[in-house]
C-alpha cells in the first residue's frame, strides 16, 4: 500500500475550500482591500458549495485494501459541505458591516472562517475516526481564535467578554476533545478500528464493557461541539461574548460540525442509552433555562442547546435517526442564521447581542426584520409559518415513533410547548405596543441584508420543498 | 515478568509520580518541569512498546516545544517563580471525580486485560510509520497541514497588539 | 509483555489530568492539566497497537502523532487566548471567568 | 285554497307575520309604523282565524300532510300537520282568543313604544301554539312548545315599568323550562322507540309497559311546567307582571292550554299506563285545590284570576286523569273563552283605575256597567252557574271523575276519587272567591282614595296611565271584544248539544242527572258565604274570614319560597362550588404548571450563574458518569 | 407511501384556489403600504368574499356519478365530491390531498361566511392595537389555516393545517386584545400547542403504524390494530378535547375569549373551535372506530360534565364575554355529546351543532363585543337597561340569546335535542342518565341566558348603557344579517347542513367492507 490512486475529483470539495483560506490570505497579503478579501472568500464558499454538489455521491478514496475509506463523497457528505458553504458565507456578510469598521482584521478572519469551513466539509466526507477529529479540531480550532479576536477603535470602551468567552471555549473544548480521544483510544484498543464503517464489528467479548464505554466517551467528547447538557455551560457564555456573526457560526457552522460527527459515530455504534439521556438532558435543561433569558443571544443560545436535545433525541435511535438528525439540523441552522441576521441588522455594528428589551418594537419599525424573525422564530417552536421547522420536527418525532421511542418523541414534543414560550416572548417583544421611542430606523447593511434574504428563501424554500433535502440525506 | 514488563513498571511509576507532582505541586515552574518529566517517562514507554518514532516525536514536540511554550506563557503572564498559595481550587470534585476517573479506567483496563501476555511488537522504525502515514493517512495529513496553519496565523494574530488592546496601556 | 501495565498508566494519568483540570486555578496549568490527559490518551493508542489485532497494524502509533500534532497546535493557540485573556484581564484565574454575564463589563 | 295548503299554513301565518313584524324598527314612527305592526298582527290572526273557520266548514274528514325536514340517523323529522276536528277547534279558540288579544292590545298600548315587537310576539306566540295543535310530529310539536315559552318570556317581561316584571318573565321560562327537560326526554324515549317521531307511529307503536310509563312521567314534567300545575305551577301567578292581554292570551287560549292538550293528544299513550294517569290525577287534584284555595286570598286582581287558571287548568289534567279526554277539551274551550274575558275585562277594570288590587277598587259597577255584565258572566261561567259555558265543562269532568270512581277506567279507582272530590270540594271554593272578587270590584264604596293619600303611583303596563277622574268603560275598540267573548262564555257550553260538536270531541251526551244537585249546593254555599261575609260586614274583605289562613293562602302555600330553597339555592351554591373548583383546581393546575415550568427554569438559570470550573466540573462528572452507565449498559 | 397517485382535474384546483386566494390576499394586503391601511382592508375583504363564493360554488361541481348514491360495497369510506392528490414530502408520508364532501362543506362554508363578516366587519371598525390592515391579514391567514384543516384528507397535512392557526391567532389576541391580552394570548397558544402536539404523537403513531397517512384508505381499511388503535385515539382525543374544548381542557377558552378582540372572537368560537369537533369526526372515528367506540361512554362523561360545569360556571360570571366563552364550553359538551354516542344520528347533531354554534356563538360575540366597546365595558354589573336606550342592540342580543340556548326553531335547537336523543337511542341506564344530564345542562343553560339578558337588556339603564351609541351601522348590519338569517334558516331547514352527511357518516363509523 506504499502508493495508491487517489480520486483528486471527488476531493474537489476539500481542495476548494482549502483553497478559499489560502486565497483569503493571499489576497490579504497582495490586495490588502477588505472588500476584495472578502469577495474573494465569499466566491470561495459559493465555489465550494458548487464542488461539492458536481462531485455529488462517489466512491471513496484513501481507501484501504479491505475497501474502507478515509474519504467518502456521499450526498448527505455533500449537502453539508453546501451547508457549511453558505452558512460561512452568511456570516462572512453579516461580519462585513463590522470587517469594514476594521472591528478585526479582515484578512485573518476570513481565513480563519475558511479554515473553519475546510474542516466542517472535511467532518461530513470523512470516513475514519482520525480524519473526523483532525476535521472537527480543524473546524473549531480558528474559532477559539474568531470568538477573541475583537479590535477595539480608539476611545470605545474595551469589553473583555469576547476574551474571557473565548479562554471559556477554548478550556471546555480540549477537555472535551481529550475526552473524545480517550473514547476513540478506548474503542480502538477494544476493536482495532479507526474507519467508521468498521466501527459496528463487534469486539471480542472481553472487551466488549471497553468498546461501550469507549463508544459513550467519543458520544460525550463530540456532544461538546452541540453543546449538549451537561457539556453545554459555554455555550451561552461564548456565543454572548463572541462577536454576534461568529456566535451565529458557532451555533450553526459549528454545530452542524458536531451533529455530522454524532452521526458518523452513532449509526455505527450502539449508544442509544447515552444519547437518550443526553438528547432528555440537553432539551429539557436548554428550554427552561432558556425561559428566564433576558439576553438576546443567550436566549438563542439557550435555545439552540435545546434544539440540539431534539437532534440528540433522532440520533439516539443509531442509524435510522440519521436522516431524520441531518435533516432537522439542516433546517435549524438556516432558521437560526436568520435569527441571528435579525440580531445582527438591528444591532449597532460590532455591538454585542443586548437584552431582549433593546429589541421591543423593532418589528414595527423594521417590518421586513420583524417579519423575518417571526419565520425563523416559529420555525424554531416547529410552527407555521416557519414550515421548515414544522417538517424539522415532525421528521424527528415520525423516526422516533416509527422506531417504537414513543416516550421519547414525548418529550420532544413537551419540550416544543416550553420552547413557545420563551419564542412567542421574544416575538411579542417585537411587535410591542405602543413602540417605545428608539432611535430612527438604520438602513440594513447591504451584506446583511442580502444573507438574510438568501436564507430566508432557502427557509421558505425547503418549507414548501421539504422533499428536496429528504432526498438529498437519503 | 519480563525485563519489559519491569521497564514498564518502572517508566510508568515515573510518569505517573511526576503526573501527580505536575498537578499538586504550589511552584509553577516545577509543574512545568515535572511535566517534562513525565512526558519524558511515557516516551520511554512508547519505546518499550516499539513505537520508535512516537517517542522521538514525543520528545521533540512535546519535550521540546510544548512545554517550552508553557514555561514562556509562565513568564509572559508574570506568574510568581516561586511557591504560590493560591494556585488551586477546592480539592473535593477534583478529587472525587479524578478518583473515580481514575478508578474507573484501571478496572476498566484490567478487566479487559487481565495479567495476559502479549507478544512484544517489533520495533515500528520511522519508515514504517511514514509508509502509513504517507500511504493510508494521507488525508488527514493534508487537513492537519490547514489546521497547523491557522493555529499558527490565530496564534499570530490575536497576539496583535490591536486586538483586544487596553487604551490604557497605549499599545 | 503485559500490557495492561502501560494500560493502567495511562488511565491512572488520564486520572491525574483530570484531577489537575479541576484542581488548577491557574489557567497554564489547568493547560498542562490538559496535556497529561492527550498523553495518556497517547499511551493507550501506542499500547493498544500491541495488544489488538487490527486491520491496519500500527494505526494507533499513527494516531498518536496526529494527537501529538493537534495538541502543540492547540497549546499554541491556547496560550494565545490566555496571554490575550491575561493581557485584558491582568490575571490568567479561571475561576474570574464567569459563565453569566459578566459583572466586570469594562475592565477597570 | 285546498285544505292541504291551509293546514300547514295555519301555524305559519301567524309566524311568518311574527317575524315579520319582529323586523320593524324600534319606536313609533309617528303612528304609521304602529298602524304597520298592528296591520300585520290583527292580519296574521285574522287569517289564521279565517283558516280555522274554512278548515271547521271544510269538512270534518281528519287529514295528514307534511314535508320532510330533515333525517338524523334513522329518524325523518317532517313538518306536518295533522287536522281532525277537535284539532280544528282548538285553533278555533286560539285563533280567536288571537285575534281579539290583538285587537284589545291595539288600544290597551296605544301609547308603548315597543308596540311593534309586542305585537309581533304575539303573532309568533300565536302562530307557535297552533303549531303545537296542528303539528303532527313530536319534534315540531316541542319547536312549538318551546317557541311558546320563549315568547311568554318575552311578553312577561316586555313592562319596562315594573322591576317584577323581568323576574317574572325569567321564572316563567325557567320553570316552564324545567318541565321541558322532561318533556323533551320524554319524546325521545318515545320516538327512538318507535323509530319515527310521528305522531301517528308513536301513538301506533306497541311500547314496553316501562318504557311507556317512564316516557309519560317524563311527558307529565313537560306539561306541568306549561299547564301551570303543581309543583311548576308558580310561574303563573307571577307571570301577571306581563301586559293583561298576554295573560289573557297565556292563559286562555295558549300556553297553558299547551299542555293539556298535548296530553289529550298522546292520549292513547296514556290510557296504557295507569301508573301515569295516577300521577296525573294526583297532580290534578293537587292543583285543582291548590289553585283554588290561593285564590281566595289575594288582593290582586289578575293574580285572582291566575290562580283560578291554575285551579281550572287542574280540572281538565282531572279529566284527562280519570278517562276523559273530551271533557279536558270541552273544559278546554269553555276555560278559553271564559278566561279571556275575564282577563280582558280585567284589563279593562285596571286600565280605569290604575292599579290591580282589589282594596284599591270598588264601586265600579256605576261607572263600567258593561265591564261589570262582562266580569258576571266570566265569574258566573268560573264557577260553573248554570246554564253559563262553565257549567258544562265543569258538570262533564265531575261525571267523568265520578265515573271513574266506579272502576272500569284505565285509572285506579283511588286516583278517581281524589280527582272527583278536589273537584267537587273546589266547585265551592270558586264560587267563594269569584263573589268576592264581584262584590270587592264591583260593589260597595269606591276605596280609590285610599288612606295613605288621594292617589297613588303605580306602574302598570306601558301605558302611561293618568288616572282619569271618574273611571269608565274602555273605548270600544277594547270593547267590542269582551262583548264577542261575553257569547261563548255564555253559550258555548250548550255546543255540548250541537251533534257536530260533540262527535268532532267525541264528547259523550250531556246529561243532568241528580249528580248535579251536590256541586250546585256547593256553588250556592260558597256563593254564598262570600256574600254573606260581605253583607254581614259592609265593606270588608271576605278574605278576612280565612284568619291566620290567610297569609298562607296569598303566597300560594309558600311553594315559592320551598320552591327557592329546594332548587334555587343549591344550584347556585353548586355554581359557586363549580365556578371556585374550575378557577381553583383546574385552571390551577394549568396555571400551576406553567409556574413551576417558570420556576424550574429559574432555579435552573440560578444554577448556571456560576464560573467556568464548574463547567469543567460538569463536562468531567457527566463524562464519568455517562460512562458508568455505558459499562453498565455494556456488561449487562 | 404505499400508493402514490396524482389526481389533479379541472375542478379540484377549486380547492387549491381555496386556499391561495385568502393566502395571496394575505400577502398583497401585509405588502401594502402603511398610508393604505383602510384599501388593505377592503382588499382584505374582496378576497374573503372572492374564497367565500368559491366555497358557494363547490355543490355544482359534484361529479355526477359520484355523491348521493356512490357509497355501495364496492366504494370507498370516503367519496370526496372533490380529489386532489399530488404528493408533497413522500419521506414523511405527506401527500397535498385534499377533498370535500358533505362532513366538511358546511364547515368549509361557514369559515368562509364568517372570515367574509369579520373582514368586512374590520373595514369600519378597527380595534386598538396595530393596523387594520395587518388584522385583517392574519385573519385571512386563519381561515387558510381553517378551510385546509376541513379539507385535508391526509392526516399529516391535516396537522400541518392545524398548527397553521395557532401563531395567527396568538397576533389576533396579543396585538389587538384587551388590558390583559399578553397572558391571555400566551395561555391560549401553549395550551393549544400542547394540544396540537398530542395531535402530532397521535398523527405519527398511526402513520407509522397504517404505512399511510391517506384519510380515505385510513378510513376504509382496518389498518390499525386494537392497541394501536387505542393508544391513537387516546392522543387524538386529547388533542381534539383541547381544541373543542372538552372540560376539563377548556380554560384556555375564557381569558383568550375576553382579551381578544371582537372579530377574533367570532373566528376563535366561530371556526377554531370546530377543527377540534371535526377532527374528532373525520380524524378520530375515522381512524380508530372501534377505540372511538369503545371510547364513547367516557367522551360522553365529559361531554356531559362540560355541559353541566359550563353552564354553571355561566351562571356566575359577571363578564359579558367570559360567559359566551364558558357557554361555549358547555354547547361543545353537546356536540361531543353527540359524537361519543358513535351513531349516525349524534354525529349528525355533533355537525349542525358545530354549525349552529359558529353561527349563534358567532353572532354572540359580534354583539358582546361592541356592547363592550361601546359601553366601555362588559361587566354584568354595569351593565343594564339595554332595551331602553338600543332597542336594535337588545333585540339582536335577545335574538342571539335564545338561539343560544337552544330554542327550537333556531338553529341551536337541532343539534342539542338530537344529541340528547342519540345519547338517549343509545340505550341502557348509562346513556339515559347522561342524556338527562344534558337536559338538564340544557336548562341550566336557559338560566344563564336568562340572567344574562335580565342584566342587561332589562331594568332601569346605567350611566354606562345610557351613554352607548345605539344605532347599527352598515357594516354591522352586514356582519350581523347574514348570522341572523342563517340561525334562522339552519333551524327552520335543517337539511341546508344535513343533507349530504348520511353516507359519509355511515362510511366513518363502519369503514368499507
Amino acid at each position: 500500500m506504499s502508493s495508491q490512486l487517489i480520486d483528486h475529483f471527488a476531493l474537489l470539495p476539500l481542495y476548494l475550500a482549502a483553497g478559499t483560506a489560502v486565497l483569503a490570505l493571499l489576497t490579504d497579503l497582495f490586495v490588502a482591500r477588505r472588500a476584495a478579501v472578502l469577495a474573494v472568500t465569499v466566491l470561495g464558499t459559493f465555489a465550494t458549495a458548487a464542488g461539492a454538489l458536481s462531485v455529488g455521491a462517489e466512491t471513496g478514496t484513501f481507501c484501504t485494501p479491505h475497501n474502507v475509506c478515509s474519504w467518502v463523497p456521499t450526498w448527505p457528505a455533500a449537502v453539508a459541505a453546501v451547508l457549511f458553504a453558505g452558512l460561512t458565507a452568511g456570516v462572512l456578510a453579516f461580519s462585513a458591516p463590522a470587517l469594514r469598521r476594521g472591528i478585526a482584521p479582515a484578512g485573518e478572519f476570513c481565513f480563519l472562517l475558511a479554515c473553519s469551513m475546510t474542516g466542517g466539509v472535511v467532518v461530513g466526507y470523512s470516513g475514519d475516526l482520525i480524519t473526523l477529529i483532525v476535521g472537527l479540531e480543524t473546524l473549531t480550532l480558528p474559532l477559539y481564535v474568531l470568538v477573541g479576536l475583537r479590535r477595539f477603535a480608539p476611545g470605545e470602551p474595551v469589553r473583555t467578554e469576547s476574551a474571557s468567552a473565548a479562554v471559556t471555549f477554548f478550556l471546555i473544548s480540549v477537555v472535551s476533545t481529550a475526552i473524545a480521544l480517550l473514547g476513540a483510544a478506548l474503542t480502538y484498543a477494544a476493536t482495532g478500528a479507526v474507519h467508521l464503517d468498521l466501527l459496528g464489528a463487534p469486539a471480542p467479548a472481553a472487551f466488549e464493557p471497553l468498546a461501550g464505554v469507549g463508544a459513550a466517551l467519543l458520544v460525550i467528547g463530540l456532544a461538546f461541539k452541540v453543546a449538549a447538557v451537561p457539556l453545554h455551560a459555554w455555550a451561552p457564555a461564548t456565543y454572548d461574548g463572541a462577536p454576534v456573526p461568529v456566535a451565529a457560526y458557532l451555533s450553526t457552522a459549528s454545530k452542524l460540525g458536531g451533529v455530522l460527527a454524532l452521526a458518523a459515530v452513532v449509526s455505527r455504534l450502539d449508544t442509544a442509552a447515552v444519547v437518550a439521556v443526553l438528547a432528555v438532558l440537553t432539551m429539557t435543561v436548554g428550554n427552561l433555562v432558556a425561559l428566564r433569558q433576558s439576553r438576546m443571544v443567550r436566549l438563542l443560545a439557550w435555545s439552540s442547546v435545546a434544539q440540539a436535545g431534539y437532534i440528540l433525541a433522532a440520533l439516539a435511535l443509531g442509524a435510522d435517526g440519521v436522516v431524520a438528525a441531518l435533516a432537522y439540523a439542516a433546517f435549524f441552522v438556516v432558521l437560526e442564521l436568520i435569527a441571528f441576521g435579525v440580531v445582527v441588522a438591528l444591532r449597532p455594528t460590532g455591538a454585542d447581542g443586548g437584552e431582549i428589551a433593546d429589541y421591543r418594537g423593532a418589528g414595527r419599525r423594521h417590518p421586513w426584520l420583524g417579519a423575518a424573525l417571526v419565520l425563523a422564530l416559529a420555525g424554531l417552536a416547529g410552527l407555521p409559518p416557519g414550515l421548515a421547522g414544522l417538517f424539522a420536527k415532525l421528521s424527528v418525532v415520525e423516526a422516533l415513533v416509527r422506531e417504537n421511542w414513543t416516550w421519547l418523541a414525548g418529550v420532544v414534543l413537551l419540550n416544543a410547548v416550553i420552547a413557545l414560550a420563551y419564542y412567542v416572548r421574544v416575538g411579542a417583544a417585537f411587535y410591542v405596543v405602543p413602540v417605545p421611542a428608539g432611535p430612527a430606523p438604520r438602513s440594513v447593511a447591504r451584506p446583511v441584508a442580502l444573507a438574510l434574504i438568501g436564507a430566508v428563501a432557502v427557509a421558505v424554500l425547503l418549507g414548501f420543498a421539504p422533499q428536496l433535502l429528504f432526498s438529498g440525506l437519503s | 515478568m519480563t525485563v519489559a514488563d519491569v521497564l514498564l513498571l518502572a517508566l510508568g511509576a515515573v510518569a505517573v509520580g511526576s503526573g501527580a507532582l505536575v498537578v499538586t505541586s504550589t511552584h509553577l515552574v516545577r509543574s512545568g518541569l515535572y511535566l517534562v518529566v513525565s512526558l519524558g517517562a511515557i516516551a520511554g514507554l512508547y519505546l518499550v512498546l516499539g513505537a520508535e518514532l512516537v517517542a522521538w516525536v514525543q520528545v521533540l514536540v512535546y519535550v521540546g516545544a510544548v512545554v517550552v511554550l508553557l514555561l514562556f506563557a509562565v513568564m509572559l503572564t508574570r506568574a510568581p517563580i516561586g511557591p504560590s498559595a493560591d494556585l488551586d481550587r477546592p480539592a473535593l470534585p477534583a478529587a472525587v471525580i479524578g478518583a473515580g476517573v481514575g478508578v474507573g479506567l484501571t478496572a476498566l483496563f484490567v478487566d479487559a486485560f487481565r495479567w495476559v501476555r502479549y507478544p512484544s511488537p517489533e520495533p515500528g522504525t520511522a519508515e514504517r510509520l511514514g509508509e502509513q502515514i504517507f500511504g493510508a493517512w494521507v488525508l488527514p495529513f493534508e487537513v492537519l497541514s490547514i489546521l497547523l496553519l491557522s493555529a499558527l496565523v490565530g496564534a499570530i494574530v490575536l497576539s496583535r497588539p490591536d486586538i483586544g488592546a487596553r487604551k490604557a496601556e497605549g499599545a | 509483555m503485559h500490557v495492561v501495565i502501560p494500560y493502567v498508566v495511562g488511565a491512572l494519568l488520564f486520572a491525574l489530568g483530570v484531577y489537575g483540570v479541576l484542581r488548577r486555578r491557574n489557567a497554564i496549568l489547568v493547560l498542562m492539566a490538559v496535556e497529561l490527559m492527550l498523553n495518556a490518551v497517547n499511551l493507550i493508542l501506542v499500547t493498544a497497537d500491541v495488544s489488538v489485532r487490527a486491520l491496519l497494524p500500527g494505526t494507533g502509533g499513527v494516531f498518536t502523532l496526529f494527537v501529538i500534532v493537534l495538541a502543540a497546535a492547540e497549546v499554541g493557540v491556547g496560550l494565545a487566548i490566555i496571554l490575550q485573556y491575561y493581557r485584558m484581564r491582568r490575571a490568567v484565574v479561571v475561576d474570574e471567568v464567569r459563565l453569566d454575564v459578566d459583572e466586570e463589563r469594562v475592565a477597570g | 285554497m285546498s285544505v292541504d295548503v291551509l293546514g300547514p299554513l295555519l301555524p305559519l301565518v301567524p309566524l311568518l307575520a311574527g317575524l315579520l313584524g319582529l323586523l320593524l324598527p324600534p319606536g313609533d314612527g309617528n303612528g304609521a309604523r304602529r298602524r304597520l305592526a298592528a296591520g300585520i298582527g290583527v292580519g296574521g290572526a285574522a287569517l289564521a282565524l279565517l283558516f280555522s273557520l274554512r278548515l271547521l266548514f271544510a269538512g270534518t274528514e281528519p287529514f295528514q300532510t307534511g314535508v320532510d325536514l330533515v333525517t338524523f340517523g334513522d329518524l325523518t323529522v317532517s313538518f306536518g300537520v295533522a287536522i281532525g276536528p277537535a284539532v280544528v277547534y282548538v285553533a278555533l279558540a286560539v285563533s280567536v282568543v288571537a285575534l281579539l288579544v290583538q285587537i284589545y292590545s291595539i288600544t290597551y298600548l296605544h301609547d308603548d313604544p315597543r308596540y311593534a315587537s309586542y305585537a309581533a310576539q304575539v303573532s309568533l306566540f300565536t302562530g307557535a301554539m297552533l303549531l303545537v295543535v296542528t303539528a303532527n310530529d313530536l319534534i315540531v310539536m316541542l319547536v312549538g312548545w318551546e317557541v311558546m315559552g320563549a315568547c311568554s318570556y318575552l311578553l312577561i317581561g316586555h313592562d319596562r315599568r315594573l322591576p317584577e316584571a323581568p323576574a317574572a318573565a325569567v321564572k316563567a321560562f325557567l320553570v316552564t323550562r324545567v318541565g321541558d327537560v322532561g318533556f323533551l326526554l320524554g319524546i325521545a324515549l318515545l320516538i327512538v322507540e318507535a323509530g319515527s317521531p310521528s305522531l301517528e307511529t308513536v301513538l301506533l307503536h306497541d311500547y314496553p309497559a316501562g318504557t311507556l310509563t317512564a316516557a309519560l312521567l317524563l311527558l307529565l314534567a313537560g306539561v306541568a311546567g306549561k299547564s301551570a300545575q303543581f309543583p311548576l305551577h308558580t310561574w303563573l301567578p307571577d307571570a301577571m307582571a306581563g301586559p293583561t292581554p298576554i295573560s289573557a292570551l297565556i292563559h286562555a287560549a295558549t300556553m297553558v292550554a299547551a299542555g293539556v292538550y298535548v296530553v289529550f293528544r298522546t292520549y292513547p299513550l296514556f290510557e296504557q299506563s295507569p301508573v301515569a294517569l295516577a300521577v296525573l290525577g294526583v297532580m290534578a287534584a293537587v292543583t285543582i285545590l291548590l289553585g283554588a284555595l290561593s285564590a281566595t286570598a289575594q288582593d290582586d286582581l289578575k293574580r285572582v284570576l291566575a290562580w283560578s287558571t291554575v285551579s281550572q287548568i287542574g280540572y281538565m289534567t282531572g279529566a284527562l286523569a280519570v278517562g276523559s279526554p273530551a271533557a279536558a277539551l270541552f273544559h278546554l274551550l269553555t276555560h278559553a273563552a271564559f278566561k279571556a274575558l275575564l282577563f280582558l275585562a280585567a284589563g279593562a277594570v285596571i286600565h280605569a283605575v290604575g292599579t290591580n288590587h282589589l282594596s284599591r277598587m270598588g264601586g265600579l259597577r256605576v261607572h263600567m256597567p258593561v265591564t261589570f255584565w262582562s266580569f258576571v258572566i266570566g265569574l258566573g261561567a268560573l264557577a260553573g252557574l248554570p246554564p253559563l259555558a262553565g257549567f258544562w265543562s265543569k258538570e262533564t269532568v265531575l261525571t267523568a271523575a265520578a265515573h271513574a270512581t266506579e272502576g272500569g277506567e284505565p285509572v285506579p279507582v283511588w286516583a278517581g276519587w281524589v280527582v272527583w272530590l278536589a273537584a267537587l270540594f273546589a266547585v265551592g271554593i270558586t264560587a267563594w272567591y269569584a263573589m268576592r272578587l264581584l262584590l270587592r270590584t264591583f260593589f260597595g264604596v269606591s276605596r280609590a282614595h285610599g288612606p295613605d293619600g288621594p292617589d297613588w303611583e303605580i306602574g302598570f303596563d306601558d301605558a302611561r296611565f293618568q288616572r282619569p277622574p271618574a273611571p269608565h268603560d274602555p273605548p270600544a275598540a277594547m270593547l267590542v271584544p269582551l262583548l264577542v267573548l261575553c257569547i261563548p262564555s255564555a253559550l258555548l257550553g250548550l255546543a255540548a248539544y250541537a251533534p257536530g260538536f260533540r262527535t268532532a270531541l267525541e264528547l259523550e251526551d250531556p246529561h243532568l242527572g241528580v249528580a248535579v244537585a251536590l256541586p250546585m249546593v256547593l256553588l250556592v254555599l260558597g256563593a254564598g258565604s262570600a256574600w254573606w261575609i260581605w253583607w254581614a260586614v259592609p265593606g270588608i274583605d271576605p278574605a278576612m274570614a280565612l284568619g291566620r289562613a290567610r297569609p298562607l293562602l296569598a303566597a300560594g302555600f309558600r311553594l315559592d319560597d320551598v320552591q327557592h330553597r329546594l332548587v334555587v339555592v343549591p344550584v347556585r351554591a353548586l355554581a359557586r362550588l363549580v365556578t371556585a373548583a374550575d378557577v381553583r383546581v383546574v385552571d390551577g393546575a394549568v396555571m400551576g404548571a406553567g409556574t413551576t415550568t417558570s420556576h424550574l427554569g429559574r432555579l435552573l438559570a440560578a444554577g448556571h450563574r456560576v464560573a467556568l470550573p464548574v463547567a469543567a466540573v460538569a463536562v468531567c462528572a457527566g463524562a464519568l458518569l455517562l460512562g458508568l452507565v455505558a459499562w453498565w449498559g455494556a456488561a449487562a | 407511501m404505499t400508493y402514490t397517485y396524482t389526481s389533479v382535474d379541472g375542478w379540484s384546483l377549486l380547492l387549491v384556489a381555496l386556499l391561495l386566494v385568502p393566502a395571496v390576499g394575505a400577502g398583497v394586503v401585509a405588502l401594502l403600504p402603511a398610508g393604505r391601511d383602510r384599501a388593505g382592508r377592503v382588499v382584505a375583504t374582496v378576497a374573503a368574499a372572492v374564497t367565500f363564493l368559491l366555497t358557494l360554488v363547490i355543490p355544482f361541481t359534484r361529479p355526477t356519478e359520484y355523491g348521493w348514491f356512490d357509497y355501495g360495497p364496492e366504494a370507498p369510506a370516503v367519496v370526496p365530491w372533490l380529489d386532489l392528490h399530488v404528493d408533497w414530502v413522500p419521506s414523511l408520508g405527506l401527500a397535498f390531498h385534499l377533498g370535500v364532501d358533505g362532513i366538511s362543506y358546511p364547515l368549509v362554508v361557514l369559515t368562509g361566511l364568517l372570515t367574509l363578516l369579520c373582514c368586512a366587519y374590520t373595514i369600519k371598525k378597527v380595534p386598538d392595537g396595530g393596523s387594520g390592515r395587518a388584522l385583517a391579514a392574519l385573519l385571512l391567514v386563519l381561515e387558510v389555516g381553517v378551510l385546509g384543516t376541513f379539507l385535508a384528507l391526509d392526516l399529516i397535512l391535516f396537522f400541518v393545517f392545524f398548527e397553521i392557526v395557532l401563531l395567527p391567532m396568538y397576533a389576533v389576541i396579543a396585538g389587538w386584545g384587551g388590558p390583559d391580552r399578553r397572558a391571555a394570548a400566551r395561555k391560549f397558544v401553549l395550551y393549544t400547542l400542547a394540544g396540537s402536539v398530542l395531535l402530532l404523537l397521535g398523527v405519527v403513531t398511526v402513520v407509522a403504524e397504517a404505512g399511510t397517512g391517506d384519510l380515505v384508505e385510513l378510513t376504509a381499511g382496518n389498518l390499525l390494530g386494537r392497541t394501536v388503535q387505542a393508544i391513537a385515539f387516546t392522543l387524538l382525543l386529547l388533542a381534539f378535547a383541547v381544541k373543542a374544548p372538552l372540560w376539563p381542557l377548556h380554560t384556555w377558552l375564557p381569558d383568550a375569549h375576553t382579551e381578544a378582540p371582537t372579530v377574533g372572537s367570532v373566528i376563535l368560537a366561530g371556526v377554531l373551535l370546530k377543527m377540534g369537533t371535526y377532527g374528532l369526526i373525520r380524524v378520530g372515528i375515522g381512524v380508530a372506530p372501534d377505540a372511538a367506540e369503545a371510547a364513547g361512554p367516557v367522551l360522553g362523561l365529559f361531554a356531559v360534565l362540560a355541559i353541566l360545569f359550563g353552564s354553571l360556571i355561566c351562571l356566575r360570571q359577571v363578564e359579558l364575554k367570559r360567559l359566551i366563552a364558558y357557554s361555549s364550553v358547555g354547547h361543545m359538551g353537546f356536540v361531543l355529546l353527540g359524537i361519543a354516542t358513535f351513531t349516525e344520528m349524534g354525529i349528525q347533531a355533533a355537525l349542525i351543532g358545530n354549525i349552529a354554534h359558529g353561527l349563534i356563538t358567532g353572532l354572540l360575540f359580534f354583539l358582546v363585543g361592541t356592547i363592550k366597546d361601546r359601553a366601555g365595558t362588559g361587566s354584568l354589573n354595569q351593565l343594564s337597561g339595554l332595551r331602553e336606550s338600543a332597542p336594535r342592540l337588545a333585540g339582536l342580543l335577545g335574538f342571539a340569546a335564545i338561539a343560544s340556548l337552544g330554542l327550537p326553531g333556531l338553529a341551536g335547537f337541532w343539534g342539542e335535542a338530537f344529541a340528547v336523543v342519540a345519547a338517549v337511542r343509545a340505550g341502557g341506564a348509562y346513556w339515559l342518565t347522561l342524556a338527562a344530564a344534558a337536559a338538564v345542562g340544557g336548562a341550566l343553560t336557559a338560566a344563564y341566558f336568562l340572567r344574562l339578558l335580565r342584566r342587561v337588556t332589562h331594568g332601569p339603564a346605567t350611566p354606562e348603557v345610557r351613554a352607548l351609541r345605539p344605532g347599527i351601522t352598515g357594516a354591522e348590519w352586514f356582519a350581523w344579517a347574514p348570522l341572523v338569517l342563517l340561525t334562522l334558516a339552519v333551524g327552520v331547514m335543517p337539511l341546508l347542513v344535513l343533507a349530504d352527511t348520511a353516507e359519509p357518516i355511515t362510511g366513518l363509523l363502519v369503514g368499507a367492507p
